[in-house]
Parts: C-alpha cells; structure tokens; sequence
C-alpha cells in the first residue's frame, strides 16, 4: 500500500485530505497521479497541474522519483509560508 | 557538546525576548546576534486584511526547515540557529515566523538568516489561506520568491 | 507623522525585547522586522578578553547615524530604524550595538539592516580599547570592514 | 579662533583632547595639521599619519577642506565601534 497525502487549496478541491491505493504497477510518482486519475477522473485538472509540488517520505521530488510500498506520497500546491 | 539548533512549528506564539535570551545564553564566543520576525500585515496586493489561517504538513516541516539550517551551516560560520514558524488561525499584527542565528562574524549571521527565510519562503510545506473584505483565499506562491531562492546559487 | 528613527548613545544598557516592541508598536504595514545585536566577545585575534572602552565623539556621533540611516531609507523600503550604541566600559557578553528596521519586504529590511552596521563600522566616530590578559589596547580598524562598506557602492 | 580636538589613540598620544588656534592664515585642514606641527614639533609623527582622519563641524572631510574662523576640526584614528 501507498499513503496519500494533499494539503492546502489542492486538499480543499479534491475534498480528500489522505488515501491509500494499491502499490502493484507503481513505481514512480507519477504513475501515482495516474492512479488516481483512473480512479478519479474529475481530479484530472487539479492533478495534472504543472505547479503542484510532490514529497515522497517528506522529501521533495520531480514526478519521475521512484515509489514503493509503504511510502508516503504528498501532493501540494507551492508553499507560501513565512 | 549542546544542541545548537531549536526548531519550532507552533500554534502558541512566542516571544521574541526569550529566543534572543537562549541565543545568547552562556554563549561568549558569538558578538552577532541576528533576528529577522514576520508578521501579519493588514494589506496584502491592495486588499484589507484581517488574519491568515496557516496550514502545514506535520512531519515534513521539521524535517525541511532541519534541511536548510544544515544547508546554512556549510555555507557560513554560524553556531545557534532558531526557527519558529506558526500555524493556525492568526490576527493582524501576529508573530508568524522568528528566525535568529548567532556567529563570531556579523556578515555571517545576517547571510545565513536570510538564507533560511528565502528557502524557508520556497521549500517548507506551509500554506497560507488569507482572510479579506473579500473572503476567504490560499495565497498564490510569489515567483519572486523563487528568485530569491535561486539567487543563493 | 510620528518619528520613526531612534538614535540613541548611552552608557546604559538596553532589553532589545523593549526596542523590538516600539519598532512593532501600532506598525501593521510591515511585515518584517531584522534586527542586529553586537556584544562583547571573550576572544578576539586570539587574546582572552575582559573588557572595552568605548569612547565617542559626542555631538558627531549622532549626525553620522543620522546620515547612515538616511542613506539607507534612500535605497530601501524601511520604515522604523532604531540605532543604539553603548559607549563606557563594557564587560565579556554585554551587549554593545543594537539595530532594528522595519519594512514591508523582508530583503529590505536585511539590507538596510547589514548596509546601517557596515557604515557604522566604517564611518561612526566609536573607538574601541580592549582590555586583555595582556592589558590595554586601542584597536585597530579592520580592512575587511572598509570592503565591506565598498560592496553597496 | 579654530577649535581643534583629539580622539582615542591620537588623543592619549598627544596628551590633549581639545585646544584653539588663531585662524588667520588657515584655510584648509591641511593648514590645520601644519599649525599644531610647527607649535608641537613633537607631534609630526602622529599628525602626519596617513591613516588620520579629520572632520569638520562633525563632518568628515579629506585634507583639503576648507576651515574657517569658528570651525571645530577633529582628528581621529580610523574608528573601530559596532
């Protein structure tokens, strides 16, 4: 399994804060966005944005980063703290 | 040897005369103390604002703002850091954000300080949700920000 | 409209708690505060310290921080500065210098914040004697503090 | 009548912190230096320093400045506060 976490404007969109989806065929961040699309194609717009930021185990990293089970996977628009 | 660094995200606010307290305390080695504090301004792009709501992602946060103090400390001679950043409901004229760094060297201090809030501004995951006349709205990311960022490389 | 710059040479100490409050006091147009504290350190250029002197020239003092400050609000967005510096004796980890601005931006407020400490360093008439294990010793002005102040030229 | 004044260093060497001289045939700060020189023979290694600074009515000032009747004219070592 592989936990799935949104935060801010894009966890209010998609009216999901936290999931978890089967981790056979996922190998990349970007085959979870696909995932979740199949599941749920109108998250389509909200996740194929080319500005959302993507964290696996609370690091930072590009959609082509590696994903396995038991991995934490976090989608978020850019930050705006400080 | 004592932990030199203190890393903060908090609802409570803080005060700014007890973290330049710690910073000093028992510390003679250090002569430049520099503190930078963010507060809630009640104009933001032309509109009336009257308070933030500020969201994070537990976890990640400590581990990112960890990431950049030590990103910081290889770059400049700086000893103590603290970064304490706010989350939740807040007012106009609130604490936000408190970054303070001690060194040996003023130049040091104020670089690695501003570092910090820069890549503060662009890696750690806080989201700002503003409260206006106009309602309720998460704040777009600034490519300014991203500039800053980029101008450290 | 109120006085936003505080320039003070005391013998006295001062609670930087109490200068941050009056630069924040009724100031909810700047979002960001930086401020710089100097103290006395216990080693410098390998002598064990036990104290400074400080010594001005009254009168001068005031219009050259006057200068400095007015210099800065010509190139940034600042708002409040507040500039405090003790002259007298002085023991190992009191504080020496202090200095506060405010602005709208938080890069302004660094730089103006590091440009105001480099030209006091350079242009301040502040003499500095320290006094050692190996005794007393005026000190001598450092190079590296004139290309300091040459960098914002 | 010009009042002239010491600092620091220069002060503690000169054994003087302040003292007047009459203006005429001084124009300059330059001229200034030459006067104390020519009183105190004894003072040309400190005053002939090139690392001195001088200021007029509390401003600073290079060697050329003008200085007229009523000036305080300062001399310091290069200063060392913050």
């Amino acid at each position: 399994m592989i936990k799935v976490v949104f935060f801010a404007a894009l966890r209010e969109k998609l009216a999901c804060s936290e999931l978890s989806i089967e981790s056979d065929n996922i190998s990349t961040v970007e085959q979870v966005k696909q995932h979740l699309i199949m599941q749920q194609p109108d998250w389509q717009a909200h996740i194929h944005n080319n500005a959302l930021l993507s964290a696996v185990n609370n690091e930072m990293v590009p959609a082509n980063h590696p994903v396995k089970s038991g991995d934490e996977v976090a989608f978020f628009p850019p930050v705006t703290g400080g | 040897m004592q932990t030199d660094i203190k890393i903060s995200v908090q609802t409570e606010d803080f005060s700014q005369a007890e973290e330049v307290a710690l910073l000093e305390q028992s510390n003679h080695s250090d002569g430049a103390v520099v503190t930078f504090c963010g507060r809630v301004r009640n104009r933001n792009l032309g509109e009336n604002i009257q308070g933030l709501f500020l969201e994070h992602y537990p976890g990640m946060t400590e581990k990112s703002l960890s990431k950049i103090i030590e990103q910081a400390k290889s770059k400049w001679q700086i000893n103590r850091v603290t970064v304490i950043h706010r989350v939740g409901q807040l007012s106009v004229g609130e604490q936000i954000v408190f970054v303070g760094v001690t060194s040996p060297h003023r130049h040091d201090a104020f670089a690695a300080n501003e570092f910090i809030m820069d890549f503060l501004k662009v890696n750690a995951p806080f989201w700002k949700k503003e409260l206006s006349d106009n309602g309720e709205k998460w704040l777009d990311a600034r490519s300014s920000d991203q500039d800053k960022a980029k101008q450290w490389q």
